[in-house]
């Protein structure tokens, strides 16, 4: 590609207990470009991201973040987290301190900035992810869906390049949807490149300019109406055609319509 | 650091046994005297069961560069007090000897004597005195912590020592070897676990 | 969630459908001779048998054995040296090989490090004959024949259910806080990292518990959780083979005791 | 309505802590209606469910199956139990043994069955939910998808007349999903009412007939095109109108398709 590469995963092999999840599997994420990751349960799709990561080591292959290469040291592990950050599907699993400032503040104050330096972060990232009024409170009493987006702030407040979202809007309801990929849109502004991996297709295509499906161990990677429209990938991945692709089909409208004004554009204007 | 398998002979299984059991059916009889009050009661004292398990497999942050886990044994006494942790220690024990293998069946006797009986007693003993005394929260919690985590090593000491004499100097030359072995590199250990507990109890006063 | 080696090889083994009576029948059988037979040839013939059993017909992999088997020996090794050297002046009797200041080493220490060393690995694998192909949850459920209570019953399989719950939260939090970096940070900054991870899972531990009261009080729990007694089939086969394992190690013992 | 009801509550107020989430609730509940229930976060949409189910006892209001009133006896709630069964969100929350098969089995021995029925009951309820495969697997080593069926297996071996299911597909991949359905629709064809609460639109168009959405402590029901194609109810509990309705809106087909089928049909047949 002739983009610039923020990261790069070249055969990757991994798993647990002596049981290979990802056997292979690659990944180019153009700066600034939206990936919508997929894959079934099961699939590879979360080690994948733990592997991007650097949380999980691969067996064999190589993550590098702008062309610095991942490696076995402590340093340069310090280095790829501070610039790559991921945050899991449970918030449960992630959120630690009493309260949201401190869990917010964590990051930074490990990465030796001063106290005021720490507090302007923790205003940013708190602001950029729309829960400034959820500051004070402590992290147990807030809902599911604040807890998701104080979650991701945490992980904001490292001003990461990449930043890895694992089903952000799983569990959700209709309006915590629509704040979270509001949040993610000022976070696209700012400059970072997001990473979103989901189970529902409507989304990725609606959202992602690229999508990665995981499968077999593998990745397979390309533009989001490539990939989405693909019927014998999708099925191997257990995944079904996104609604707008599947009407376009069916109606053989002979264009790949990403939302549902694409597809009223289609049917309105004259061919 | 639990007694491993095979390593007590029966007689001395047998004592420790003997010895462990006045406590833990004290604290089997509290437990049920608990669950019978409420049936949320179970599930509050399995819920701390599994904590003071889990508790155990946190790493502590390293200083001598190996890793080591804290006991728990003074946060669960002061938590759920000592008769009910001398059963859930007991139980959590067994859970490590048959999940971890750490630990053994027929050394579960001494194993339950030090860290669900001697560790929480003396843990508590503590917590209670400093509060007899007016001392701050935190020095109670950290006196518990510290004693509880040291009296703890120093009983399996003994016990091993009483199972191995030394050939020359007796069941006091093998005391001073054991406690060199353990004890000595507990104490750093001991003090971390008493700053935990303190970290612990700040914690829970905020949320 | 994955944890315990032990634990998923006890799910997994063609062993949990026997009777745990049976199973716990020959596995305290080995730990007892191995505690009490002496060290040659009796400890090592209840290690092989342990481990005949564990790798033949319970079908445990190798590599899930010696996972297992590392912290015990850990331990044992440990124990065992510090058993052989002596400390203070020798017995007078004793069969010195070296000495510094007041340590030293004899043909007796020696001895009792293997012995003990013997005692210690053929228990541990003996043991490890029910705890690999035995859960947890069997093993509770069956003692319910002892005329434990059930209360107490109850609160330690609710335990071993819980247990796997806050595990999964306690690593989850512990990798987010080294995914911000608090492995670099100072030595007083990571003490607060572990109190606030302790400190989050208790909370953790009282919600769950709570949840889970509700949830349970939906399914009709008034005050016992009863559920369907284990059945297995007894095989005399088993119990024939393993009375005939422990006396062949006891007349092998007898044998070389005699005649040695 | 001249259909029978199995399930009927009005004038439910309920709310914890002095906070009052239901204020007049009420829900009418034909035998053998599929019946979508939708409300935003925080709604009282769960405590709805928790009212209906006995879990939870309003302040004031009534709950009737088959015509008999939920009273207060232990009794009479142990009956009503019986009767209705609720699947929380959250399977953790529900599952407390560590072995499927013996978790089912705790409704049935509740009931005070012979242990041979009791088996008949474990093995029925696993092979409706298609999770007869996981009998003998521990519950910590299942997927979240098939913790969530073997929750749902848990309160389908008491044979309940109703069955209240909170967010069923949540967090689930699309065959999960699949298969979720797959298995209501069985415990459908045997006979059982269902009750769906969901956050997704798209799938309460398609599975309802009837719909009911909570708002304000109180709940308004109907047809599922009716309720879900009215904008003002929807913006006001936070919800959007499901992409089938909103396109046949935009086109002005005069339709309310509920499937993409539907579209297709509307679209390519000649008026």
């Amino acid at each position: 590609m002739a983009e610039a590469l923020v990261l790069r995963a070249t055969g990757l092999h991994a798993g647990y207990l002596g049981q290979e999840v990802l056997r292979g599997a690659g990944l180019e994420l153009p700066t600034g470009c939206r990936l919508a990751l997929l894959g079934a349960n099961g699939s590879g799709k979360t080690t994948l991201l733990r592997c991007l990561s650097g949380a999980h080591r691969p067996s064999s292959g190589t993550v590098e973040v702008a062309g610095n290469r991942l490696g076995s040291g402590r340093g340069a592990l310090r280095e790829h987290r501070r610039r790559v950050q991921l945050v899991l599907q449970d918030p449960d699993d992630q959120l630690f301190s009493a309260d949201v400032s401190q869990d917010v503040s964590f990051g930074p104050m490990n990465l030796g900035l001063p106290p005021d330096e720490v507090r302007a972060r923790v205003r940013e990232s708190l602001a950029l992810l729309g829960v400034s009024h959820l500051a004070e409170r402590p992290t147990h009493q807030l809902s599911y869906g604040e807890r998701k987006r104080v979650a991701t702030a945490g992980a904001v407040a490292m001003r990461p390049e990449v930043l890895l979202l694992d089903e952000p809007t799983a569990g959700l309801d209709p309006a915590g949807v629509h704040e979270m990929l509001a949040a993610l849109e000022r976070l696209i502004a700012q400059g970072t490149t997001v990473v979103l991996a989901t189970h529902d297709v409507d989304l990725a295509l609606a959202w992602g300019e690229q999508a990665a499906v995981v499968l077999d161990g593998t990745v397979r990677q390309g533009p989001v109406t490539d990939i989405l429209a693909d019927q014998t990938l999708l099925a191997a991945a257990r995944l079904h055609r996104p609604w707008p692709l599947e009407l376009a089909a069916r109606l053989g409208l002979g264009v790949a319509p990403r939302h549902l004004d694409d597809i009223v554009t289609a049917l309105t204007t004259p061919h | 650091m639990h007694i491993a398998e095979g390593f007590l002979s029966p007689a001395q299984c047998a004592i420790w046994y003997a010895a462990s059991a006045p406590f833990v059916v004290h604290g089997a009889r509290a437990v049920i005297a608990e669950s019978r009050k409420s049936p949320e009661n179970k599930l509050l004292l399995a819920a701390a069961g599994a904590f003071t398990f889990v508790l155990s497999a946190i790493k502590l942050p390293s200083v001598t560069g190996s890793s080591s886990h804290p006991t728990g044994t003074g946060m669960g006494a002061i938590l759920f007090r000592p008769p009910v942790m001398a059963f859930l220690g007991s139980v959590v024990l067994l859970f490590q000897a048959l999940l971890l293998a750490h630990g053994g069946i027929t050394t579960l006797g001494a194993n339950v004597f030090s860290m669900a009986i001697a560790g929480p007693w003396a843990g508590y003993g503590v917590y209670m005195l400093c509060r007899k005394a007016r001392l701050p929260w935190y020095a109670g919690v950290f006196g518990a912590m510290f004693f509880a985590d040291l009296v703890t090593y120093c009983v399996t000491s003994l016990q091993l020592a009483i199972a191995y004499p030394d050939a020359g100097s007796g069941l006091l030359g093998s005391l001073a070897k054991f406690l060199g072995i353990f004890a000595v590199t507990q104490v750093p250990l001991a003090v971390m676990e008493g700053l935990l507990g303190v970290l612990v109890f700040r914690f829970l006063s905020r949320v | 969630m994955r944890l315990s080696s032990v634990d998923d090889a006890a799910w997994a083994s063609p062993w949990r459908r026997r009777r745990v009576g049976e199973k716990a029948a020959l596995s305290l059988g080995l730990v007892l001779t191995a505690l009490v037979a002496p060290p040659w040839p009796g400890t090592v013939l209840v290690s092989l048998v342990a481990l005949a059993a564990i790798l033949g017909p319970a079908r445990i992999r190798p590599t899930v054995l010696t996972r297992v088997m590392t912290p015990p020996l850990v331990f044992i090794l440990i124990g065992a040296a510090s058993v052989a050297v002596g400390l203070g002046a020798p017995a007078a009797d004793s069969r010195l090989l070296w000495q510094w200041g007041p340590l030293s080493l004899s043909h007796e220490g020696l001895a009792r490090c293997a012995a003990l060393t013997g005692h210690g690995i053929a228990g541990a694998l003996a043991l490890m004959v029910l705890a690999t192909t035995t859960p947890m949850v069997d093993l509770i459920t069956s003692c319910r024949r002892l005329r434990i209570p059930d209360p107490l019953l109850e609160v330690a399989s609710l335990t071993y259910r819980l247990l796997w719950v806050l595990l999964t939260t306690a690593i989850g939090i512990r990798q987010a806080q080294a995914a911000r970096l608090c492995d670099a940070a100072p030595l007083r900054r990571r003490i607060e990292a572990t109190g606030d991870a302790v400190g989050a899972v208790l909370v953790r531990s009282w919600d769950q518990a709570r949840r889970l009261e509700e949830g349970l009080a939906g399914r009709g729990y008034e005050s016992s959780l009863t559920t369907l007694p284990l059945d297995r089939p007894a095989s005399t086969r088993f119990l024939a083979a393993s009375a005939t394992a422990l006396a062949g190690i006891w007349a092998l013992v007898w044998l070389t005791v005699r005649h040695g």
